[in-house]
């Protein structure tokens, strides 16, 4: 628990714009995820959904889940989609088509919809300089089709196309710094959250919507499922992710970097891995391997941070 | 359901609806500073059938304007203040300027601190107007340094921070540090031990029962 | 052991998302195949999540090949993996007269066939319990095969060894444990 | 009544979107379509033209972009050839089966590989079960009325469907000829403003594109399927309006000196008026040869295409695709099914022609039917053939 | 009376399959979900709110005495607000049959 949370959590924005009922697996951390950020976005959004375990679970006909307007109609182009949203907005503005209402456009996608198959829709928008935010839950795998592996997943993992073996360490790759690429887009505002720290995230969705151009924020959903983790585990895996230095929390406002929570001195990344099935395989060396790289990354994180 | 107007437009609105409620849920804008949901010291009008509302009249916007200059004379520093004159045109402030520390007096600390947290730490006893004095008086022995009132403040006056074993509090002319408990298990800060203590009295659990974090817990 | 049906034997399985009905149902149709037998297993293809009631079939025959691909309307046998199931989905949905349930529950038979009747032959078993003591955790899946074939003899207990040890690795043996525990443990009203 | 002014076709379109008032254009540029996308932003740029213009970084986010702004009610335009038409392929389902009544005009281009940029009609084919109206030109004037009338055909809300205008690459887009422009106020009397009845909105907030289980996804296309059909008899109706408007009508099968011919031919764009003149030759020779073209691809004009078959005796289609392996070209192999069931049915031949912007004379036109002819009068089984092929 | 999803006609689809009626999942029971359920101390709850602000379903409401509780009709049994509670007053049971 950092800084606020005791009481404050009563103080939330009360709506959820994910309405119960989805159908989001027990313990989902992306539903959480989703909620949160819906808390600080309001009612005067359109959201745009990549294809994805979200959109699955939250969309089945003839109902839906959502409390706003909502859009799916691929996998790889929730940006592109925003980015026709955004302009519609501003040009019927414009011609008096609509009342000004500072209605924003958000586009959100999976890890796979976002720094896979909707890399290029996501350059295209970010570079463009439309004025939306496109929040993406990165759940380090490809959940919805049942685990497969993403250039999200991290070293090590086991899933179900990079599966741990005789000659398999699991994922072979380290995960793929999409926040890194879309700061190199030069835009206004880039962050990364955790609903585990939910009001540092609601600030940065806010701060996000606010700017005037495109934002990224890069969240860590905890899935129990593709991490085979207890499913009551995913907020405390969450802050695990932030005390081990896996997953730093941190801002870059116009190129600045800022930490928002520096956990250091760093939990032992044990803490983190030993809670998740994905990583049962791993052998003494890897676990030092990754060790290693966490500290060497968070270094290099927090020299980002002082230089600017 | 009532009739109301606002901004000419026509709209239904359920009863016992406060007027800023009923424009936002159609997504007209209304700038507002200590409005909330849960606490609502501010902005009680009520719909009622018939009611005009402007939001935009150039009355509205004068008015708007001269109190936001108010505003801006009392917290000349604070950033949600600055914000909102920038957003309204307002550039400068006729009135003189007064350091209140970014104090507006909108009472939503001490509502809070009272009906939410329930521990009254922060009272408008003493309350003053006056330059250079306390606007709020806290009562540190109550204080269970949850942030509440740094988290609801709309204005930055009072702010919390979380240094090593120490969390601060600053009130306008007034700060306290708060001693951090340090988890049994992974040696991290995790929560004030005054919140330890209120925590343990008011849910029957022994002390021990708040050594380690929650992450460290079973 | 009483039925060895020859012909076609249809099953449905209920369970949770991530509770490994369809993985019961695999290594049953499996073991039928070993046997010499045809048999298919399927999932009902969903997007069901952990946690969502689910279900999953098998189609077993010791004569035929199997052509029909289609989900099971008209089962011979119904399979409860997890008891809090019972009041939420409606297992005997189109279970044949005289066909057979079997349920993972502490409830006894009385208890049972007040609520679902007693037009079915009743199978029950505490696999929570046995799959607790045995693996210590409550995945009922492979107990319940236990379970089902001390009602019908569809296969030889002993072929669902093979399967199990492929699936599992080092924790099939206790696996197959609790497979043979439940075989002991479940009884029968006809 | 308006003016008329010698333009290239390319840009003649932009200009017709350009007085549709567009609110939003999102195009990625590709050989032979370049021209009409660049006169757009010409247009913004200038400021003769209001509207946002999104530069895609490819087809597909084109594409997908028209989808987020037709979603929120702005009226939306884009254009494409080739290559890019089939990276947006799968985008083109979405924007049909959610009713977003997208207008896009198609510069017709042969499909790699080898890299080709010139015109053929492979491309409107590879998209014809998309669920797109698709409606195809064979001139600048065409192509001009098409794409105005277009967006209210597409608008109209018994229709909501997307609209394809194709024109042919280079042969049609690439070409200066004269077009009579209409005066901006009749535009306006003709194009109501674009109102989509469900529309993204924070005051009344919708979810589209939800996913639809085995149980509800046929119920999903049949609707699709429904309204699609019915949508023919809307479009004929808006031509006649176009016609009493501007006094140029348009039918889904245009006939050609067809009054009591035994053998027809058939073409697809913009080699009608070629055959035109290839028809006009033979029949001043004394051959009773008439011209069917086919306007409208999607919906297919079952009704209209038997009656203008009437009592031929042989029905020659002449495609600008193939179908590999497969019954001969599009065009052929369906006109061969709608005929069917008629009665008394005509003996139908196919050529294949015309492929990567290869042209068609008159005399190869006269060439085609003398060949067609022969080849039903040997009874040959190979019904359909490549024509101009070197051996 | 509102049909079911094996009810729906093609007729009653709204144009391009839209849903006009948001958050329409309230109706849609996740509680049969569950095979724990949440149980409650309130005697040691301080009424603090975390557990409504971590829950993944959104389906935790204050009850008439300012005590936050799950909806069991959406309640997926997760265990997270027992996992997350400071002061120990939620706890997971087995689901009863």
């Amino acid at each position: 628990m950092e800084n606020y949370g005791v009481y404050t959590a009563r103080l939330a924005p009360k709506i959820d714009g994910l309405a119960p009922g989805h159908r989001a697996c027990v313990g989902c951390g992306e539903a959480l995820a989703v909620r949160i950020a819906c808390k600080a976005m309001g009612e005067n959004i359109i959201v745009s959904n990549a294809t994805g375990c979200m959109e699955v679970v939250s969309s089945q006909l003839p109902v839906t889940a959502w409390d706003i307007p909502w859009i799916h109609t691929l996998f790889e182009n929730a940006a592109a989609v925003a980015s026709g949203v955004e302009s519609a907005l501003k040009v019927m503005v414009r011609k008096g088509r609509r009342p000004d209402k500072g209605t924003k456009a958000v586009a959100m996608a999976g890890d796979g919809g976002t720094s896979d198959i909707g890399l290029q829709a996501l350059s295209g928008a970010l570079e463009r300089g439309h004025d939306l935010l496109f929040i993406c839950f990165d759940n380090e795998a490809y959940m919805n089709t049942g685990i497969q592996r993403s250039s999200a997943t991290p070293f090590g993992a086991s899933t179900t196309t990079s599966p741990a073996g005789k000659k398999s360490i699991g994922q072979k790759t380290w995960k793929k710094n999409m926040p890194a690429i879309a700061v190199a887009h030069d835009i206004p505002y880039v962050a990364t959250a955790s609903p585990s720290y939910p009001f540092d995230m609601m600030e940065k969705v806010k701060k996000g919507l606010a700017v005037n151009g495109p934002a990224y924020i890069h969240v860590l959903s905890v899935c129990p499922t593709g991490w085979r983790s207890a499913p009551d585990l995913s907020v405390r895996l969450g802050r695990l992710a932030v005390q081990t230095g896996v997953f730093p929390l941190y801002e870059v406002e116009n190129g600045k970097y800022k930490l928002s929570i520096d956990p250091s001195p760093l939990r032992p990344i044990q803490d983190y891995l030993k809670l998740q099935g994905r990583f049962r395989h791993l052998s003494e060396g890897m676990a030092k391997q990754i060790q290693d790289r966490v500290i060497n990354e968070y270094e290099k994180l927090k020299q980002k941070c002082t230089c600017s | 359901m009532v009739k109301i107007t606002i901004d000419g437009r026509e709209f239904e609105a359920k009863e016992k609806t406060k007027v800023l409620e009923a424009a936002k849920s159609h997504n007209i804008y209304i700038p507002t500073l200590c409005a909330h949901e849960r606490v609502v010291p501010s902005c009680l009008s009520m719909v009622e059938e018939g009611l005009a509302v402007q939001t935009n009249s150039e009355r509205v916007i004068s008015e708007r304007k001269v109190a936001i200059q108010k505003l801006l004379a009392r917290a000349p520093e604070s950033p949600a203040i600055k914000e909102l004159a920038k957003e309204s045109g307002v550039e400068s402030t006729p009135f003189p300027l007064e350091d209140h520390q970014n104090c507006v007096l909108c009472t939503l600390c001490t509502c809070v601190c009272q009906e939410v947290v329930g521990v009254s730490a922060i009272s408008k006893i003493n309350r003053s107007t006056e330059p250079n004095a306390i606007p709020y008086t806290v009562n540190f022995d109550a204080c269970i340094a949850c942030g509440s009132c740094a988290y609801i403040c709309p204005t930055d006056a009072i702010t919390l921070t979380d240094e090593g074993n120490t969390r601060t509090i600053i009130w306008p002319y007034q700060k306290k540090n708060f001693r951090l408990a340090k988890c049994k298990v992974c040696g991290r800060c995790w929560i004030p031990e005054r919140q330890i203590e209120y925590m343990a009295e008011k849910s029957n659990q022994p002390l021990e029962f708040f050594d380690t974090c929650l992450d460290c817990r079973r | 052991m009483t039925v060895n049906k020859i012909g076609l034997l249809e099953i449905r399985w209920h369970g949770r998302g991530g509770q490994g009905a369809v993985t019961s149902a695999e290594l049953l149709a499996q073991a039928a195949i070993d046997e010499g037998k045809y048999a298919q297993a399927f999932p009902a293809f969903g997007p069901e999540r952990r946690g969502a009631p689910v279900v999953a079939f098998d189609r077993i025959d010791s004569q035929s090949p199997i052509r029909v691909r289609a989900e099971i309307r008209e089962p011979d046998v119904v399979i409860v993996l997890d008891p809090t199931l019972l009041h939420v989905v409606r297992v005997t949905a189109g279970l044949k007269n005289n066909g057979i349930l079997v349920i993972n529950s502490r409830k006894n038979f009385e208890e049972i066939e007040k609520d679902f009747g007693s037009n079915w032959k009743l199978a029950l078993v505490d696999a929570t319990k046995i799959a607790y003591e045995i693996l210590g955790l409550p995945i009922v899946n492979t107990t319940m095969l236990g379970a089902l074939l001390k009602v019908v003899g569809v296969v030889k207990i002993e072929s669902l060894f093979k399967p199990i040890n492929e699936r599992f690795g080092h924790i099939a043996e206790k696996n197959i444990n609790a497979v043979k525990k439940a075989f002991e443990e479940t009884v029968v009203k006809e | 009544m308006g003016e008329r002014i010698g333009i290239e076709v390319s840009l003649a379109i932009a200009e017709a979107a350009k007085m549709a008032n567009v609110d939003v254009i999102a195009a990625y540029p590709i050989t032979p379509q370049t021209h009409i996308v660049e006169h757009l932003a010409e247009l913004v740029a200038s400021g003769e033209m209001d509207a946002e213009y999104i530069l895609a970084e490819s087809e597909h986010s084109a594409m997908s972009a028209c989808l987020g702004s037709s979603a929120v009610g702005a009226r939306t335009f884009t254009a494409t050839a080739g290559q890019g038409l089939e990276l947006m392929h799968e985008v083109l389902y979405v924007a049909s089966a959610m009713r977003l009544p997208v207008v896009m005009a198609v510069a017709n281009r042969a499909l790699s590989s080898p890299l080709n940029v010139w015109g053929d009609q492979s491309d409107l084919m590879a998209v014809r079960d998309t669920g797109w109206i698709q409606i195809i030109c064979e001139n600048g004037q065409e192509a001009f009325d098409h794409t105005l009338c277009a967006f209210r055909i597409a608008e109209d809300q018994r229709v909501l469907l997307p609209v394809m205008i194709h024109t042919d690459g280079f042969y049609l887009t690439h070409v200066v000829e004269p077009i009579e422009f209409p005066k901006q106020d009749e535009v306006d009397r003709f194009l109501p403003p674009y109102q989509y009845p469900l529309p993204l909105d924070p005051d009344k907030p919708v979810t589209m594109g939800a996913f639809a289980p085995p149980i509800l996804y046929s119920e999903a296309k049949k609707a699709q399927e429904v309204n699609i059909r019915a949508s023919k008899k809307i479009i004929l109706d808006h031509w006649a309006e176009f016609g009493k408007a501007f006094g140029r009508h348009y039918h889904p099968i245009e006939q050609y000196r067809t009054e009591g011919s035994k053998t027809l031919l058939m073409t697809l764009g913009s080699f009608g008026e070629t055959a035109m003149t290839a028809v006009d030759k033979m029949r001043n020779e004394g051959k009773d040869v008439g011209l069917l073209k086919l306007r409208l691809w999607r919906p297919f004009p079952f009704e209209e295409l038997r009656q203008a078959v009437g009592n031929a005796e042989v029905l020659i289609v002449v495609d600008r695709a193939l179908s590999f392996g497969g019954p001969g070209g599009p065009a052929y192999s369906e006109v061969r099914s709608a005929l069917y069931s008629k009665k008394k049915r005509p003996r139908i031949v196919g050529f294949i022609g015309g492929l990567g912007g290869r042209d068609i004379t008159v005399a190869e036109f006269e060439g085609m039917v003398k060949r067609g002819v022969e080849m039903v009068k040997a009874g040959s089984e190979q019904e359909f053939e490549m024509f101009g092929v070197r051996e | 009376m509102k049909k079911s999803e094996g009810e729906l006609t093609w007729k009653d689809l709204e144009i391009g399959a839209i849903v006009t009626e948001p958050g329409s999942t309230r109706e849609y029971r996740t509680g049969d979900w569950r095979s724990q359920v949440p149980r409650y101390d309130f005697t040691k709850c301080i009424k603090c709110g975390l557990c409504q602000l971590y829950c993944p379903e959104g389906c935790i409401r204050e009850n008439a005495e300012g005590y936050f509780q799950a909806n069991l009709f959406w309640c997926k049994g997760c265990g997270i607000c027992a996992k997350e509670c400071l002061t120990g007053v939620i706890y997971m049971a087995e689901e009863e049959e």
